[in-house]
């Protein structure tokens, strides 16, 4: 006596962003292996990759316009929920992957690193990423987190030549075991305490009863929690990050700083947003404390590093304190501020780090301070497009920094979040150090210029594809921001 | 009877766990975790889990630990850790804190754990027309979370890709430079 | 034209020197000497032609109209509050007018001999021309502010002038000295104008000195002692007088121009054009009379001591003015006036008559190395002969008038302490004149003395073309202050000589008028010119009646006995010069008195020891311990701190994985604790 | 007029245009690069006299409005309007970027493509400083004044350049942090009692004098208060100050205490005294206190200075503290004061910070120690040098005597203590000036002091019309105080009739007014509704 | 006694707790990195014991559904992290965590 298995409806256009970069990952990988060694298939592959992303763009783009007049669409038996909110999140992502995929191009026939396996898991991993955003379900939100970490650790320790490569794919293996597990045991816990793991299924049942004890429900919470701060990198568990950031291969690292964030906001404002809401006033001050300790830790920390990636690394987790105000408002100012914040973000530091890839050595491990020395005078357009990217990420004026900034402490300002404004602006004022210390060592001639060289080499067409397009974007937003707060408030809408 | 079993294996799986984190050789430490998993395999059992008993001992003891045993082996560091600490105060923050999570956790869950609807999707562990436990799992697994289910097929993919990656000897290229340690 | 037409044009008289100015100042350069002298001589005299001419305008009216006020444009129109700049044209400021202008152009042509080889001669007159205009546009002003504008011009150009040979570096700190000491005093007109404003809402002397009278006593004092300390920073009255003397660093037709004649008359004129205010607070008029009797005798006693002739002459310039403001606190005010003038005359004539005796003994200002001189220089010695008896009040030359009405004035309206002062100090006038011009000009010669050369200053390293650049030398400093040795001779075997024409003259002719200037206002009924000219001023002023050939000739009598006996103690310590230049007899006969006076009562070294010892250390423990140490310092400490907190942190990220996930679960057990502790309430 | 020719606009984009265009012009011909400086400085000057010279001296309110959609989610519009406040400021700083590019043409000599950008942009970021009426807008130009002046004095500066860089960035944007905070905060109190979220200065400051509770609002001018205090600098917030203009190219240093200082004391005319009526006024002893401790504390420190750009710095500071006094003296004549010396200490320091420039180029060090006897090496030099000491002294006959004047008088009839002692400033101001040009300029010359030359006609043609305007505008301050009164009133005004605050009159003088036919309503408004 | 005495599924719960936890302490004080992953193991194991628990206890398949994810989970990590210590292991002999701190600070 059986029931027959009643298939769950698929609707593949809502799927299809995530399948068609799983497709094109796929297809590199068989590229590869048919085609061996006979051929340089990098381009080919990176074309492949384009393709699949673009193709990817193009749904979202049509998802967007689609949901703009419609409900969310809820699919594959309530697990996928693809509505505004995740349509953003999801540009963001592609977004920064595909400027990651052209920086690195050409940085994988530099290092001579082995191109379609790295594209592959680049491509599986923002694959992972998409799921995140759409996801409906904790255990798709844990598959997902899965699926766009492993790709990543693979990728952090991608550079077999570099010990510190390697070290830091180790490192954020170990530790992303370590917090996923604790994670899956918050999934577990939740389960438990409402009987269902659907993010709308916890909201309904939380809705209609009241629990006698909370206890299981809260502790769950806090371990979710646990588990998205340690990929957003919230202090105090945003250890990795600077060894992970300063090891891994530069475009990696612009990769997992734009994307990842992303993805993991995105679950974070999801689950928190979509599950929880009821248990905010419990959760809020957590997240509250979490938001002060990475402005702080990340915005002083910093001040002392010698090494740019490094420095960025911090900076990467004072911007997670930013973004995690936004999350903490729990307003719809509050969320909008946050989906411009990681979309301006991704272009800034994708910015910042493709300098470092373009201006790095061979070798891609000097990337301390005196490295740099003198860079903006030798060459002026390189080195003040990096000066222009971290003073972004400072929040000068007219560029996307700041409206980002400024959307995060209006939405601070409304929620009467007087606190978390006065240490935000205060952590921007001790982060503008670190920021400014990097653009003048740039702007301070070196005793000789060693590196020249190689800093002469002209850079090549992708790159500088990438440079221009995060410039230009970053620079669009903080002059015209109409039409993208415009987005990120569409993007809270339905959530 | 359960209450003896339970007792038994529940004992059995914490000395498990505990000679995992004690045994000084990892290859003791790995036989320890095949207590440990087997032990768990048996506690499934006694909950209806007959499915995922089965698999718990065909993936995680037949598959896991074997290939943990074969890097160990591999590695050849299958020798005695020394269990000297060279990080202060670790030990003692790692067990209290080990400990203080555990008394939370039994503190905010310890009156009542299970508080969710029973049989909120309709499948229950037992009772009900839904036949065997395979069956209850595998109707559950392809309707339900079919999404995820299809999401664990790429994660395999991604394994296999990742450890290809890793584990290809580096013949096509020089060998690295060893950089200096520190 | 009629003659208020012509009192509109009150304004040329500074703009013709302001011009000048600033002709000199884009061209001075290029016009050279003498030219450019002769160029401000001239225009110094064309403002002379035309403020006669004002004074006949002003006296082709009737008495009682005999002020004119002309507007030229409305200089600060802020709020309610309207200041022109403009020009009253009266008794008052026709008269300084009339000194500043004709003792003012003698003494811009003597400048034309005793600047012609310096170098700067063009930059020179132009600032002497710019004094001018500043000096006349004080005394022209009808409003507070603009004569507060005349006042810091003087001020400048006094600063500029002093600090002339700048390279000298004695020089460059008189003038800073002079400045700042009349900044002190500045500091008192501004709040007297606040105050001004404040009260009666306006700055114009018309308006103001008609509204004094109904004004509350406190205000009136507290407007006219702000004015008054204006007024003793501007004219070297105690407390603020060590600057006048430091002042004879500048060259001497300054010292004699700005340091004299003029420009420290300034004090008195503005009391003249406030009265009002003193009048009507009887308080601030013993204030006043106070200090300057206290001045009079103090530097009268200071000056009896100085083997300097330039410094001689400046305590005598400060012991005068002490009179002035003595007769000023008895509100005669007619009787300072002619004592202004009247001094201008005999001290323009002493200084200029210095300058010469200066200039022809080779730079050497030491009157205890000169004597006899009367054979080299007879001009000059003629004119300051004349000079000194007037000084010392010898009737029938111009002081003795003068001080007699002050004297005398004081007595009659019963300020006898006062007045027994004045008479010590015009005891002093004779002392310390008479000793002058014995020193210099009678007695033994003492100028061949010595003939070593020159010890002071002189370093070897200067390029030997120094002095024919600069026109002097800059390491010579020529003041010689008490307690100096003598200074050796400079004339190296030369005669010392007369001055050239250009400034003879102008010595002769001050000296002349220091003979006749008591014309101007005699004891007797129908000549007391000036006291009826200036009528129109004063007439609400009940003046005290000095004394008259008909009365009072008892005091007159005592005032001049008083003189005489200073004379004739000098005469009898210096007629035969000294046996030996380091030895004064004066300072034998005063004993263990002689330092302290000497020394100026250590007045002028206490505050240069307060300056240079508590007030610099304590200026600099705000720079360097408040601003840099506990201001900074926090602000770098901040940074500091933020450093070190930084570093615990990296040292906390310290490469061991474990320790990472300890962070984690630290995370975690604290997230847990928090909500056990607090959810759900 | 509406519908006319966006004056003000112009304005601000002219030199931004003109940033660009120079930055896209080759670097290899600097001639070329230094003309299209020269031009488009010069042309936006040209537009600022056209302001000037249109300036309605009647109308109290913002003159040639313009106003657009910006930033909508937040409700932050491009606003700029003109008044009497910010009119001097738009002058000055268009008055100063010729000749601080003048000044800079031969010196510092290296990279003069960035040097002119950077310039160009600081004017830009000036000028959308004292335009904008928008909060929002206001302070995003506030922040970016930093960034070009943070690279001239990074790029172009003295030997411990990097640290006063960085300090000057630092000090001055955790002031600015504050500011922003309490920009936000007022907003969203506004949008909470009214619905309505806007940054519209005119607006907020209609609401903000009766919408907020006083411990509010007293928080709230604090917060705004922190960013001006430390950009005037009040004591002891300064020491900025002294390392930014000691280590900055002679250019940065004029427009650094000519113009950049100035936007503390334009905030707290502009923004405190409207949206904070009430504590402007509570807290006026606080801030007179300040104002006049930095006239003396400025004075004394600045005596104790060996070197020549700190002791100017110190004297702005000095300044800067009559400038406060005027401002919170709370009388016409004393705003008026404040605004004139902020109208005339751009030009006599300015001229300062040339001429110390120009021996700077010849010596290469600010040490007073290792100069003595310019004068007579530099005549000339050394005449504009004491032209530009006097006027900025306050002698009488230059403009900065007119300023202190009436703000000293205005305190005066407000609060008395407090402008007796300010007025000793006046004292100590001859003293650290005078000592200093003593030491500098007087003595006699060293060996290598005698060599150095002396000024060229492109060194006077840059100091001399400072002078002269200096010159113009102490015989003649009318032209400028009929323009600047009416708004000065209209604040008055403002004050009294939010707050109980009554004026302080000399004797006789009527009551502050209105212009006839302006309503306390429009007033209060700022002529929002006209 | 014996027969009111029910193993009820806190029983499971409490045990998987202390197999969390003792995972945890486990990775936080070995140096061992195969023996960390073994930590990691029994921290995944004690959330399948959770899950199965809460299967029984709410009387839901889909907790035992769980279980699988788990398990590939634990084996594609397991597959991964080994592959990186297998890559490691060829440049240096090093067998610990604590060995690997080219990167502080």
């Amino acid at each position: 006596m059986t029931t027959p298995l009643a298939h769950p409806s698929v609707n593949w256009l809502a799927i299809s962003p995530e399948l068609a970069l799983a497709a094109a990952g796929v297809a590199i990988v068989m590229v590869r292996s048919v085609l061996r060694r006979r051929i340089n298939t990098t381009p080919l592959c990176a074309v492949l990759g384009i393709a699949g992303i673009v193709a990817a763009g193009a749904v979202e783009y049509r998802l967007w316009h689609d949901l703009r007049h419609h409900q969310a669409i809820t699919t594959v038996a309530g697990m996928v929920r693809v509505d505004l909110f995740g349509v953003y999140l999801g540009v963001v992502v592609l977004s920064a992957t595909i400027l990651a995929l052209l920086l690195s191009v050409a940085y994988l026939q530099r290092e001579q690193l082995d191109a379609p396996e790295y594209l592959a898991l680049i491509l599986l991993s923002a694959a992972g990423m998409l799921i995140m955003t759409t996801a409906n379900d904790l255990i798709v939100v844990f598959l997902a987190l899965e699926v766009l970490s492993i790709p990543l650790y693979v990728l952090a320790a991608f550079d077999r030549r570099r010990l510190s490569s390697q070290e830091a794919g180790l490192k954020y293996f170990i530790l992303g075991a370590f917090s996923s597990a604790i994670f899956l045991y918050g999934v577990a816990l939740t389960y438990g305490a409402t009987g269902t793991t659907s993010l709308t299924g916890i909201a309904d049942f939380l809705s209609k009863n009241t629990l006698l004890d909370q206890g299981t429900l809260l502790a769950g919470i806090a371990m979710l929690l646990v588990g998205l701060g340690f990929k957003v990198a919230a202090v105090p568990f945003h250890m990795w990050t600077p060894d992970v950031y300063q090891g891994a291969p530069t475009p990696i690292t612009s990769f997992m700083s734009a994307a990842t964030k992303a993805a993991a906001f995105a679950a974070l404002l999801r689950v928190f947003g979509v599950a929880f809401p009821l248990y905010r006033t419990d959760w809020r001050p957590a997240v509250w404390a979490l938001a002060v300790l990475s402005l702080v830790v990340g915005s002083v920390a910093a001040v002392v590093q010698t090494d740019i990636k490094r420095i960025l690394a911090y900076s990467s987790i004072a911007h997670a304190g930013y973004i995690l105000i936004g999350f903490q408002t729990q307003t719809s100012r509050g969320r909008e501020a946050a989906l411009l914040y990681l979309f301006v973000y991704a272009f800034m530091t994708i910015g910042a780090f493709a300098v470092i890839t373009v201006a790095g050595q061979r070798g891609d491990d000097h990337h301390s301070l005196d490295d740099y020395r003198g860079l903006a005078l030798d060459r002026p357009v390189v080195g003040g497009l990096l000066i222009f990217f971290v003073l972004a990420q400072a929040g000068m004026p007219f560029t996307g920094g700041f409206i980002a900034k400024l959307e995060i402490f209006s939405a601070a300002a409304q929620a009467n979040q007087y606190g978390l404004l006065v240490i935000g602006v205060l952590a921007a004022v001790v982060a503008a150090f670190f920021y400014l210390r990097i653009a003048l060592t740039m702007l301070t001639p070196g005793p000789d210029s060693p590196p020249a060289a190689n800093l002469l080499r002209r850079v090549d067409v992708w790159s500088g594809i990438v440079l221009l397009a995060c410039a230009a974007l970053v620079l669009v937003v903080g002059v015209v921001p109409g039409a993208f707060v415009h987005w990120a408030k569409d993007a809270t809408f339905l959530l | 009877m359960t209450v003896v079993l339970f007792f038994l294996f529940a004992g059995l799986t914490l000395a498990g766990a505990l000679g995992v984190v004690l045994a000084r050789n990892p290859v003791h430490s790995a036989l320890f975790l095949v207590l440990t998993l087997v032990s768990v395999a048996v506690l499934f059992l006694l909950q209806d889990a007959q499915l995922v008993a089965a698999v718990q001992i065909i993936v995680y003891a037949g598959a896991i630990v074997v290939l943990f045993l074969f890097v160990i082996m591999l590695l050849g560091v299958d020798r005695p850790d020394t269990f000297e600490e060279p990080l202060r105060f670790q030990r003692p923050v790692a067990l209290s804190i080990g400990a203080i999570v555990l008394a939370e956790v039994l503190f905010l869950a310890g009156h009542r754990w299970a508080t969710g609807a029973r049989t909120a999707r309709g499948i229950g562990v037992t009772g009900g027309a839904f036949g065997s436990n395979i069956q209850r799992v595998a109707h559950v697994l392809f309707t339900t979370f079919l999404w995820p289910f299809e999401i664990t097929a790429m994660l395999l993919v991604i394994a296999v890709v990742g450890s290809v990656v890793l584990a290809r000897r580096s013949g096509e290229r020089p060998e690295p430079i060893d950089e200096s340690t520190p | 034209m009629t003659a208020r037409d012509l009192l509109s044009l009150a304004g040329l008289i500074p703009l013709l020197p302001l011009v000048g100015a600033a002709v000199l100042l884009l061209w001075g350069r290029r016009l050279g000497s003498p030219r450019a002298g002769w160029l401000a001589t001239g225009i110094v005299f064309a403002s002379f032609l035309w403020s006669v001419v004002m004074f006949a305008a002003l006296l082709s009216l009737p008495p009682a109209a005999r002020s004119h006020v002309s507007l030229v444009w409305t200089w600060l129109p802020a709020d309610q509050l309207r200041v022109h700049i403009g020009f009253l044209a009266d008794p008052l400021s026709i008269t300084w007018c009339l000194l500043v202008t004709g003792v003012g152009s003698l003494i811009h042509l003597y400048a034309i001999g005793y600047m012609r080889h310096d170098p700067n001669f063009g930059r020179f007159f132009a600032y002497f021309n710019l004094f001018a205009a500043s000096m006349l546009l004080l005394v022209l002003a009808d409003n507070y502010l603009l004569t507060f504008l005349g006042w810091e011009g003087v001020g400048l150009c006094s600063y500029l002038l002093i600090s002339f040979w700048f390279e000298r570096r004695t020089a460059a700190l008189g003038g800073k000295k002079a400045f700042i000491y009349n900044r002190i005093g500045d500091f008192g007109f501004m709040l007297a104008m606040f105050l001004l404003v404040v009260k009666f809402g306006n700055l114009d002397y018309t308006a103001t000195n008609h509204a004094a009278a109904h004004a509350s006593s406190g205000t009136v004092t507290a407007i006219a002692l702000l004015l008054f300390l204006a007024c003793v920073g501007k004219s070297a009255q105690v407390p603020l007088f060590p600057w006048l003397t430091d002042a004879m660093e500048g060259p001497t037709p300054v010292s004699a121009l700005i340091h004299a004649a003029t420009m420290v008359t300034a004090g008195i004129f503005l009391i003249c054009r406030a009265h009002p205010f003193f009048d009507a607070s009887p308080d601030t008029m013993t204030v006043v009379a106070w200090v300057g009797a206290v001045t009079a005798l103090g530097a009268g006693t200071i000056a009896v001591l100085q083997p300097d002739i330039k410094r001689v002459l400046a305590y005598s310039t400060i012991s005068q003015l002490g009179f002035m403001f003595l007769a000023l606190g008895t509100g005669a005010y007619t009787a300072a006036i002619f004592l202004v003038i009247a001094h201008a005359f005999y001290k323009g004539c002493l200084f200029l008559g210095a300058g010469s005796v200066i200039h022809g003994n080779a730079e050497n200002q030491d009157m205890r190395t000169m004597g006899a001189l009367r054979k080299f220089l007879p001009i000059t010695a003629a004119a300051m002969v004349a000079a000194w008896l007037a000084i010392a009040g010898v009737p029938p030359f111009a002081g003795f008038w003068a001080k007699d009405d002050v004297l005398s004035g004081d007595f009659f309206s019963h300020h006898y302490a006062t007045w027994a002062i004045g008479v010590a100090a015009a005891v002093m006038t004779g002392v310390y004149m008479t000793r002058l011009i014995f020193l210099t000009f009678f007695g033994n010669e003492r100028f061949r003395d010595a003939p070593t050369p020159a010890v002071s200053g002189g370093s070897d390293d200067d390029p030997p073309d120094v002095e024919a650049e600069l026109g002097y030398d800059p390491d010579y400093l020529p003041t010689v202050v008490y307690g100096e040795p003598p200074r050796p001779p400079r004339l190296e075997g030369h005669d010392p000589h007369e001055s050239p024409w250009t400034m003879a003259l102008p010595i002769a002719l001050l000296g002349a008028l220091s003979v006749v200037g008591g014309l101007l206002n005699l004891p007797l009924r129908g000549v007391t010119w000036l006291e009826s000219w200036l009528d129109p001023v004063f007439h609400s002023v009940h003046q005290p009646a000095p004394s008259t050939f008909v009365k009072g000739g008892e005091v007159t009598g005592i005032a001049f006995a008083a003189g005489l006996i200073g004379i004739v103690a000098a005469y009898a310590l210096y007629r035969h010069g000294l046996r030996n230049p380091a030895d004064d007899p004066m300072r034998d006969r005063l004993g263990p008195a002689a330092d302290v006076v000497g020394h100026g009562y250590y007045y002028d070294d206490g505050i240069s020891a307060a300056v240079d010892g508590p007030v610099r250390a304590g200026a600099d423990f705000l720079d360097e311990d408040v601003d840099q140490g506990v201001i900074d310092g926090t602000v770098n400490g901040t940074a500091r701190l933020i450093r070190r907190v930084a570093t615990e942190f990296g040292r906390a990220q310290d490469g061991f994985v474990r320790r990472y996930a300890v962070g984690i679960a630290l995370g975690a057990a604290a997230i847990l604790l928090y909500l056990i502790a607090f959810a759900g309430h | 007029m509406p519908g006319g020719f966006p004056i003000l606009t112009a304005i601000i984009a002219t030199p931004l245009i003109g940033a660009v265009v120079v930055a896209l012009l080759p670097s290899r011909r600097p001639e070329i690069l230094r003309a299209a400086g020269y031009g488009f400085s010069a042309a936006t000057l040209a537009l600022t006299c056209w302001l000037l010279a249109n300036f309605s001296t009647t109308n109290v309110f913002f003159q040639f409005v313009e106003s657009h959609s910006w930033l909508p989610g937040i409700g932050s519009r491009y606003i700029v309007g003109v008044d009497g406040i910010s009119l001097f400021m738009v002058v000055t700083t268009a008055l100063l970027t010729p000749i601080g590019l003048l000044a800079s043409e031969r010196y510092p000599a290296e990279r003069p493509k960035a040097f002119i950008v950077f310039f160009l942009l600081l004017e830009f970021s000036l000028l959308g400083v004292f335009l904008s009426l928008d909060l929002i807008m206001f302070f995003l130009f506030w922040e970016l004044v930093l960034v070009p002046m943070y690279f001239l004095i990074q790029g172009w500066g003295h030997g411990n350049r990097n640290y006063a860089a960085l300090k000057f960035f630092l000090y001055t944007s955790a002031g600015s942090a504050l500011l922003f905070a309490s920009i936000l905060i007022l907003a969203f109190i506004h949008q909470a009692h009214t619905g309505v979220l806007t940054f519209d200065y005119r607006v907020l400051s209609a609401w903000s004098w009766h919408g907020l509770s006083l411990t509010t609002e007293t928080l709230l001018f604090l917060g705004f208060m922190a960013a001006f205090a430390i950009k005037v600098p009040l004591i002891p917030f300064h020491t900025w100050l002294p390392d930014a203009h000691t280590e900055a190219p002679t250019a940065g240093s004029v427009i650094l205490a000519g113009v950049i200082i100035k936007m503390g004391a334009y905030g707290f005319l502009r923004f405190s005294f409207e949206l904070f009526p009430h504590a402007s006024v509570n807290l006026a002893p606080l801030l007179l206190t300040l104002g006049v401790i930095g006239i003396l504390y400025g004075a004394i420190v600045a005596a104790m200075q060996k070197n020549l750009k700190r002791v100017i710095a110190y004297s702005s500071i000095a300044h800067m503290g009559f400038v406060l006094v005027g401002i919170f003296s709370l009388t016409v004549l004393g705003l008026d004061g404040a605004l004139f010396i902020m109208l005339s200490h751009p030009l006599t320091t300015g001229a300062l910070f040339l001429v110390v420039g120009m021996l700077y180029e010849r010596r290469h060090t600010y040490e007073i120690s290792e100069y003595g006897g310019i004068w007579r090496s530099a005549p000339v030099l050394t005449a504009l040098f004491l032209g530009a000491m006097f006027a900025g002294i306050g002698l009488p006959g230059f403009s900065g005597f007119i300023g202190e004047f009436l703000s000293l008088l205005g305190t005066f009839v407000s609060r008395r203590p407090w402008a007796i002692a300010g007025a000793v400033g006046v004292i100590l101001a001859s003293v650290y000036m005078l000592w200093s040009f003593q030491r500098a300029f007087m003595g006699k010359p060293s060996a290598v002091v005698h060599g150095l030359k002396d000024v060229s006609v492109r060194e006077v043609v840059v100091v001399a019309p400072l002078l002269a305007l200096s010159l113009f505008l102490g015989l003649y301050p009318g032209s400028a105080l009929q323009r600047i009164e009416p708004t000065v009133k209209r604040s008055i005004v403002n004050l009294e009739l939010k707050t109980d605050f009554r004026e302080k009159r000399p004797a006789g003088y009527t009551a502050t007014k209105l212009p006839r036919g302006v309503t306390s309503n429009e007033s209060i408004q700022l002529g929002l509704g006209r | 006694m014996i027969g009111s005495f029910h193993i009820t599924p806190s029983y499971y719960l409490v045990l998987g707790a202390a197999l969390f936890s003792i995972g945890a302490v486990g990775l936080l004080v070995r140096r061992n990195v195969i023996v960390m992953f073994m930590s990691i193991e029994l921290m995944l194991n004690a959330v399948n014991l959770t899950f199965v628990a809460f299967a029984k206890a709410l009387n839901d398949a889909a907790g035992q559904v769980l279980v699988f994810f788990t398990l590939v989970v634990a084996a594609a990590e397991v597959a991964v992290g080994l592959g990186i210590i297998v890559a490691i292991f060829r440049r240096r002999r090093a067998a610990t965590a604590d060995d690997l701190r080219v990167l502080e600070g």
